[in-house]
């Protein structure tokens, strides 16, 4: 079932003052790059809900960047570095279901760093290329079995997610 | 202390003098020098005109015997050849092509290199290894009164400024310092010898010999104090066409081991020092002794 | 007076050339030279030259492969990397002019009677025999091909290393010829130089 | 499972914008629209030339009073950039502006793809999201935050100076906190001004004074500032006031303090005569300097350093008693609505290139080291010497010293070339000596410069095109003996040469401060890489930073001459006083709320809120937000494990929409 038409499709949640900028910074420095990456405006990475991560993988991302201000550098203060803790954890379990690590990646880019927008895109499509496509919703049978196990524990640590986690199921 | 030892084609040739002053001054030092199993020539400059690709074969080839096996810091005293295996090392890891090139090539003998060799050069290992204060222990004839241009040459400290300076290199200065010699001011201690342009081109080359010579002389030095052989050569050989040409400008020129040397005490021939054109006078420090 | 004749026309260029130099690793830097002359006053030898490192990079840059390649400038450059660490625009000047040097060697255009690129070409081949340079034959080896009348005004030279026990006749070889053999052969032809060695 | 029932059935409105050739060179713009016109829901789909023309604009209005849009999509440029402008049309046509979404297809598309194919595709995956995502809007309100009228300047250089003048002169209260002991900057240390040759104490110490005199600015000198609180309309700043052992306000500068100094001599390395002249531990900067008032130097004052001097300085100022070896440094805090950045530039250390041998041979000197040399009120009284008192008989000047240099700074610093020669006219002028300029390229865009260059060649000096490659003091040839001999390729001429010289000038660049980065942490700005403070937008929006009510003016921003210092500095005054005036400044309606049926009271986001905007409500055991303190992160609504934190504009459903849409199978 190769496909050799397949183009991966990447979701990026960039925080409005440094990321988002910086790929505006790109575009009127006219930087090429790979065209795959679908970019999701927050005002901050802190925004970042783990749900939107797996709500995308779930509906058939390959993979999922996330771009915030660098450590210290954060609009609002540290909201960046909460993204951090919470990605640390989330990274941990994709790897037990399955995600390869590089699909999913969480960097700080600066206002200024244009060129670097660029390169991460570009790197990550290639890496996220070489691996193939996730193809989650052509897994679903097994995602669900998976999905109902991650639920049962989530619900046991915090009771009050489960109803979110359900919509990962029915996507 | 121990090294992998790349002795390169040079010191098996019109360089012996620097073997031979190297390996006593390092044994006296402590520094044992493990003689890398059949190594080959580094490619030098003057294969690199001719084909990259197998210039860095070359190269890898000795990086990867020490590599392999070890100690992985390779001593490579001649500057042609500390240059080019540095540049192959960068080159490795820099571009993907020649790293592809290498490793094909190295496959043909089973062997691999995964970029473990650390090139280093005597005056790195001297002063950041041993230590000058280990250095001024040894020292029992101090070269007082004797004023040395210290002379780098250009491919140990360009293009990659590995342990010093690219521009103002230091380590000779304070290991000839250490050695009681009164180092000279000398702005042209970075400065091309003409290389092989000497013998190829004399005009052009000489020309460059004969400008390091005659500052060295302006400035007052008894001696010019190298860490190349190919420096060594052209300073010291050409004194004769220098000497038609432009005027005399004798300076006699040496390698800084031989000078280690002789404030360690060995006696000049032991070190090589007879195989000078224009030899060295005697140590001041021998004639107040005498 | 003789005079001559130096406009040049599009004919003139062979296109493509600036970037097949420019795609050899690590001289992509070349497209951002801005002529400030920091290699050509930095370069002890540039005072040779018949084009300055500056005007070999522009001549580079727009096709001018032909006039490159016959330039003494690129068998004059020593290596001495002085233009390559000081130029402001990280050009590897040096890595360009082996790369000018070897499509010579290739394309057999280098100047007739310049010793330089003969000396290239024995020592290669001598490390591809014996895997390691003996100097003092490879010299004798130039001299004999480049220009022989030069044993004789060496003479004296030649003296000085018997008497200082420099000059060696016994081949340095190594052991596993036959391995550097194999390696060699992966890349390239193996027989680089090649035909134009008359 | 979103209550868009509220507001009917949905009509979207999508419009997709060429920009010109700028999208639609890339972008199959009419494609775009077709498909969209597809989707569920959307009444209108048109592609037109420029959006953001008044034309463009005007049928976005018209097609909602026609067409009864309630939501409209438009996919042009970067929201950052005219997301304002489409709001403002939709509510032109009468709908709430926030049942509005923009796509970005410009920057993030069309200019950094080449592929039609695979732009066009990005493009209505973008614009299905934007779909998907208009319809859970609701209608919002911007807020209002109160503007504090008075502005705090940092940094007391011409800029600085220029920009609390001009809001002072308005009538607005200004602060201007400089942090050497004197104001006046970089210009008070030059002779003359390019190209005009006007004398730059003339025209910069009117101001000065003036500064000081005016009774709407408070100046503070020798004081930096080291917090800052709050945003937009309502900042609190910590000033730090140094010590200068002596009180402003009972000081007259008579200066009898400095002749009674027990060092009889002046000893130490004078900082605005860049080390070329000396001065006491108690000294005032220069003879101009404001305030006039002198300062004690702690690191070389006996009586600070030991406690133990004779104090001479007291006795002569005995009636005064101005002098206070007990000052302590002081924190002052003071509130303002709006703050100017002109905190400038530092020299590029000459060092860095030790080719040029700056400091190792004494007749290698700086740019403004030359300066020092050829004002009359400098060090030698205005005459040029070489170290050993002789007059130099030809000057070498050196261009681009840490610019244009990728292994120092990459940057043009943009004066140097006039600078130099206007230094080479001057040199010209007082000793006759022969000068020579090095350049790579002479830049004079400035009005009047090209003119200034024509007369540079008309006076003699000479131009050689050549970067130097070094400068030694070796000879090669008679006539270079005992001088600097430059070596250069005549890049014209197309030789090397070598060319002796008595005195060699660097004209060194212009480079951020070392502290600049801590200064935009300080202020919650941006730098651009090379390290100087990023504006808002290069063309439109120079002296805005994306912070607001945090201007740039001047060489902070990048290097500029005076004349365009001056500019900025009007132009940062100008936007400031445009807030004041206004008195309220509008902010984005994007802060969160508890719902607070849901909150479970686990109070795990309180914590994470940076700006204390999240209490705890104990009697009904619920999270509480205050709005007038959320800055809109949304941070705390990503971390709530109920699902009971929400944020207005980045409403969970509108984002899952958005990923819905993105993937969605164009």
């Amino acid at each position: 079932m190769l496909d050799t038409t397949w183009q991966p499709r990447i979701i990026a949640f960039f925080c409005n003052w440094c990321t988002y900028t910086a790929a505006d910074l790109a575009g009127v420095s006219r930087l090429k790059y790979a065209p795959n990456v679908r970019v999701i405006r927050l005002m901050c990475s802190g925004r970042v809900d783990p749900q939107f991560l797996l709500e995308a993988l779930a509906r058939g991302a390959d993979g999922v960047l996330i771009g915030g201000c660098h450590l210290g550098d954060c609009h609002y203060v540290e909201g960046n570095a909460k993204t951090l803790r919470r990605f640390l954890m989330l990274k941990r379990l994709l790897a037990d279901l399955g995600v390869e690590d590089q699909r999913v990646r969480l960097e700080w880019i600066s206002a200024s760093e244009g060129d670097r927008v660029r390169s991460v895109i570009n790197e990550m499509v290639d890496q996220v290329r070489a691996l193939g496509p996730l193809n989650l919703p052509g897994r679903f049978a097994d995602w669900d079995r998976e999905m109902t196990g991650l639920e049962a524990q989530v619900r046991a640590a915090e009771p009050q997610t489960a109803p979110k986690a359900g919509e990962l199921t029915h996507a | 202390m121990k090294y992998s030892y790349f002795p390169g084609c040079s010191l098996k040739g019109l360089g012996r003098a620097y073997e031979e002053s190297l390996l006593p001054v390092m044994k006296h030092l402590g520094v044992e020098l493990v003689e890398l199993d059949d190594w080959n020539c580094c490619g030098a400059t003057a294969y690199m005109s001719v084909d990259e690709a197998q210039a860095a074969v070359l190269a890898a080839r000795n990086l990867a015997i020490a590599e392999q096996t070890g100690p992985q810091d390779l001593l490579t005293p001649c500057s042609a050849c500390y240059l080019v295996l540095n540049k192959t090392q960068h080159n490795i890891t820099d571009f993907p092509d020649i790293k592809t090139a290498v490793h094909r090539a190295l496959g043909t003998a089973r062997m691999t290199y995964s970029g473990k060799t650390n090139v280093r050069h005597p005056l790195d290992v001297l002063v950041h290894d041993v230590g000058l204060d280990v250095i001024k222990e040894k020292v029992v004839r101090p070269l007082k009164g004797l004023k040395v241009a210290p002379y780098y040459g250009c491919q140990v400290v360009r293009p990659y400024s590995t342990f010093d300076d690219d521009w103002n290199p230091t380590t000779m200065d304070q290991l000839l310092a250490t050695l009681g010699a009164e180092v000279i001011h000398y702005p042209l201690k970075t400065k091309c010898c003409g290389g092989s342009l000497t013998g190829t081109v004399p005009e052009a080359g000489l020309r460059l010999t004969y400008i390091l010579l005659k500052e060295a002389a302006r400035r007052g030095a008894d001696v010019v104090a190298t860490i190349c052989p190919l420096c060594q050569f052209n300073l010291d050989a050409y004194h004769d066409q220098i000497e038609r040409r432009w005027g005399p400008a004798r300076v006699p020129t040496v390698y800084f081991t031989q000078l280690m040397g002789l404030a360690f005490g060995f006696p000049p021939r032991q070190l090589g020092l007879q195989r000078n054109f224009v030899p060295m006078k005697e140590l001041p420090t021998e004639r107040v002794a005498g | 007076m003789q005079i001559k004749r130096t406009i040049k026309y599009e004919a003139d260029r062979v296109r493509g050339f600036s970037k097949e130099i420019m795609s050899v690793s690590g001289c992509e830097q070349l497209q951002s030279c801005i002529q400030c002359g920091t290699c050509s006053g930095t370069c002890p030898l540039s005072i040779y030259m018949d084009f300055s490192p500056r005007q070999v990079m522009a001549m580079v840059r727009a096709d001018f492969k032909n006039e490159v390649l016959t330039s003494t400038t690129i068998w004059l450059c020593a290596s001495c990397y002085a233009c390559t660490v000081e130029c402001p625009r990280k050009i590897r000047i040096t890595d360009i002019m082996y790369a000018l040097k070897q499509r010579a060697i290739q394309e057999g255009i280098y100047p007739r009677r310049f010793p330089i690129p003969v000396l290239a070409r024995e020592f290669s081949e001598m490390v591809r025999r014996k895997g390691r340079i003996t100097e003092t034959l490879l010299v004798m080896r130039l001299f004999l091909k480049a220009n022989w009348r030069a044993v004789f005004a060496s003479w004296r030279q030649g003296l000085g290393l018997i008497r200082t026990g420099r000059f060696v006749l016994r081949h340095e070889r190594i052991e596993r010829r036959a391995e550097l053999d194999a390696m060699l052969a992966t890349v390239g032809d193996g027989k680089a130089g090649g035909k134009e060695a008359s | 499972m979103n209550s868009n029932g509220n507001n009917g059935d949905l009509r979207i409105g999508f419009y997709i914008c060429h920009c010109g050739h700028n999208i639609a060179g890339v972008v199959d713009c009419p494609a775009v629209a077709q498909h969209i016109a597809k989707l569920p829901g959307v009444v209108v789909s048109r592609d037109y030339k420029y959006m953001c023309s008044d034309p463009g604009q005007e049928l976005i209005a018209q097609d909602i009073r026609e067409h009864r849009l309630n939501r409209v999509v438009v996919a042009s440029c970067s929201p950052l950039l005219h997301e304002h402008t489409f709001r403002n049309a939709v509510a032109a046509g009468g709908l709430n502006p926030f049942f509005f979404q923009m796509v970005n297809i410009r920057e993030h598309d069309s200019w950094v793809h080449t592929d039609v194919g695979a732009a066009t595709a990005k493009a209505k995956a973008l614009a299905q999201a934007a779909i998907r995502r208009v319809r859970f809007h609701r209608a919002l309100e911007m807020t209002r935050v109160p503007i504090h009228p008075d502005v705090l300047v940092v940094g007391g250089g011409i800029t600085g100076i220029h920009a609390a003048l001009t809001m002072a002169n308005g009538g607005k209260k200004v602060f201007l906190v400089e942090r050497e002991p004197s104001i006046g900057g970089h210009m008070a240390k030059f002779d003359k001004t390019f190209p005009t040759l006007d004398c730059a104490a003339c025209i910069l110490t009117p101001k000065m004074s003036a500064v000081r005199a005016h009774e709407n600015i408070t100046l503070w000198t020798y004081s930096d500032v080291v917090k800052v609180e709050g945003y937009v309309g309502n900042y609190t700043v910590t000033v730090r006031r140094k010590p200068r052992y002596v009180k402003e306000d009972l000081c007259v500068g008579c200066q009898e303090c400095i002749a009674a100094c027990v060092f009889k001599e002046p000893k130490f390395p004078d900082e605005f005569n860049v080390g070329l002249g000396k001065r006491k531990p108690i000294y005032i900067p220069f003879p101009q300097a404001v305030p006039q008032v002198v300062l004690v130097d702690p690191e070389r004052c006996i009586q600070v350093r030991t406690g133990k001097c004779k104090q001479t300085c007291l006795e002569a100022c005995a009636d005064r008693q101005a002098l206070d070896f007990t000052q302590k440094e002081q924190l002052v805090e003071i509130k303002v609505g709006n703050i100017i950045l002109a905190t400038g530039f530092k020299l590029f250390d000459a060092k860095r290139i030790p080719q040029y041998g700056y400091g190792l041979y004494p007749n290698v000197v700086t740019s403004l080291e030359l300066e020092r040399l050829v004002t009359s009120s400098g060090p030698t009284g205005g005459e040029i010497v070489l170290k050993d008192g002789r007059h130099p008989k030809s000057v070498g000047f050196i261009l681009c010293v840490g610019s244009r240099d990728m292994k120092t700074n990459r940057w043009c610093s943009r004066t140097c070339c006039m600078h130099s020669m206007k230094l080479a006219q001057l040199v010209r002028e007082h000793t006759g000596a022969d000068a020579t300029v090095f350049y790579m390229d002479i830049r004079a865009p400035g009005k009047g410069c090209e003119e200034f260059y024509d007369k540079s060649l008309k006076e003699g000096i000479q131009f050689v095109r050549g970067r130097v490659a070094e400068v030694t003091d070796w000879a090669l040839a008679p006539e270079e003996e005992g001088k600097l001999v430059i070596r250069v390729e005549d890049t014209l001429a197309g030789f090397v040469r070598r060319i002796p010289v008595d005195m060699i000038v660097l004209a060194v660049g212009m480079e951020p401060h070392a502290d600049a980065q801590e200064v935009r942490r300080l202020f919650n700005m941006s730098c651009g890489t090379e390290g100087w403070f990023l504006e808002k937008h290069p063309k439109l929006a120079p002296v805005s930073t994306f912070t607001d009510g945090v201007f740039i003016a001047g060489c902070c921003q990048g290097p500029k001459d005076i004349p365009d210092s001056i500019a900025q500095a009007g132009a940062a005054a100008a936007e400031a006083m445009a807030l004041i005036d206004k008195g309220y400044i509008e902010q984005e309606p994007n802060t969160a709320n508890v719902m607070e049926e849901h909150c479970s009271g686990c109070k795990s986001c309180i914590p994470l809120c940076p700006f204390t905007a999240i209490s705890f409500d104990a009697p009904s055991q619920k999270a509480r937000i205050n709005e007038a303190l959320c800055k809109g992160c949304g941070t705390c609504v990503a971390a709530c494990p109920s699902g009971s934190i929400r944020q207005n504009l980045f409403e969970d459903e509108e984002i899952f929409g958005e990923i819905e849409g993105v993937l969605a199978d164009a």
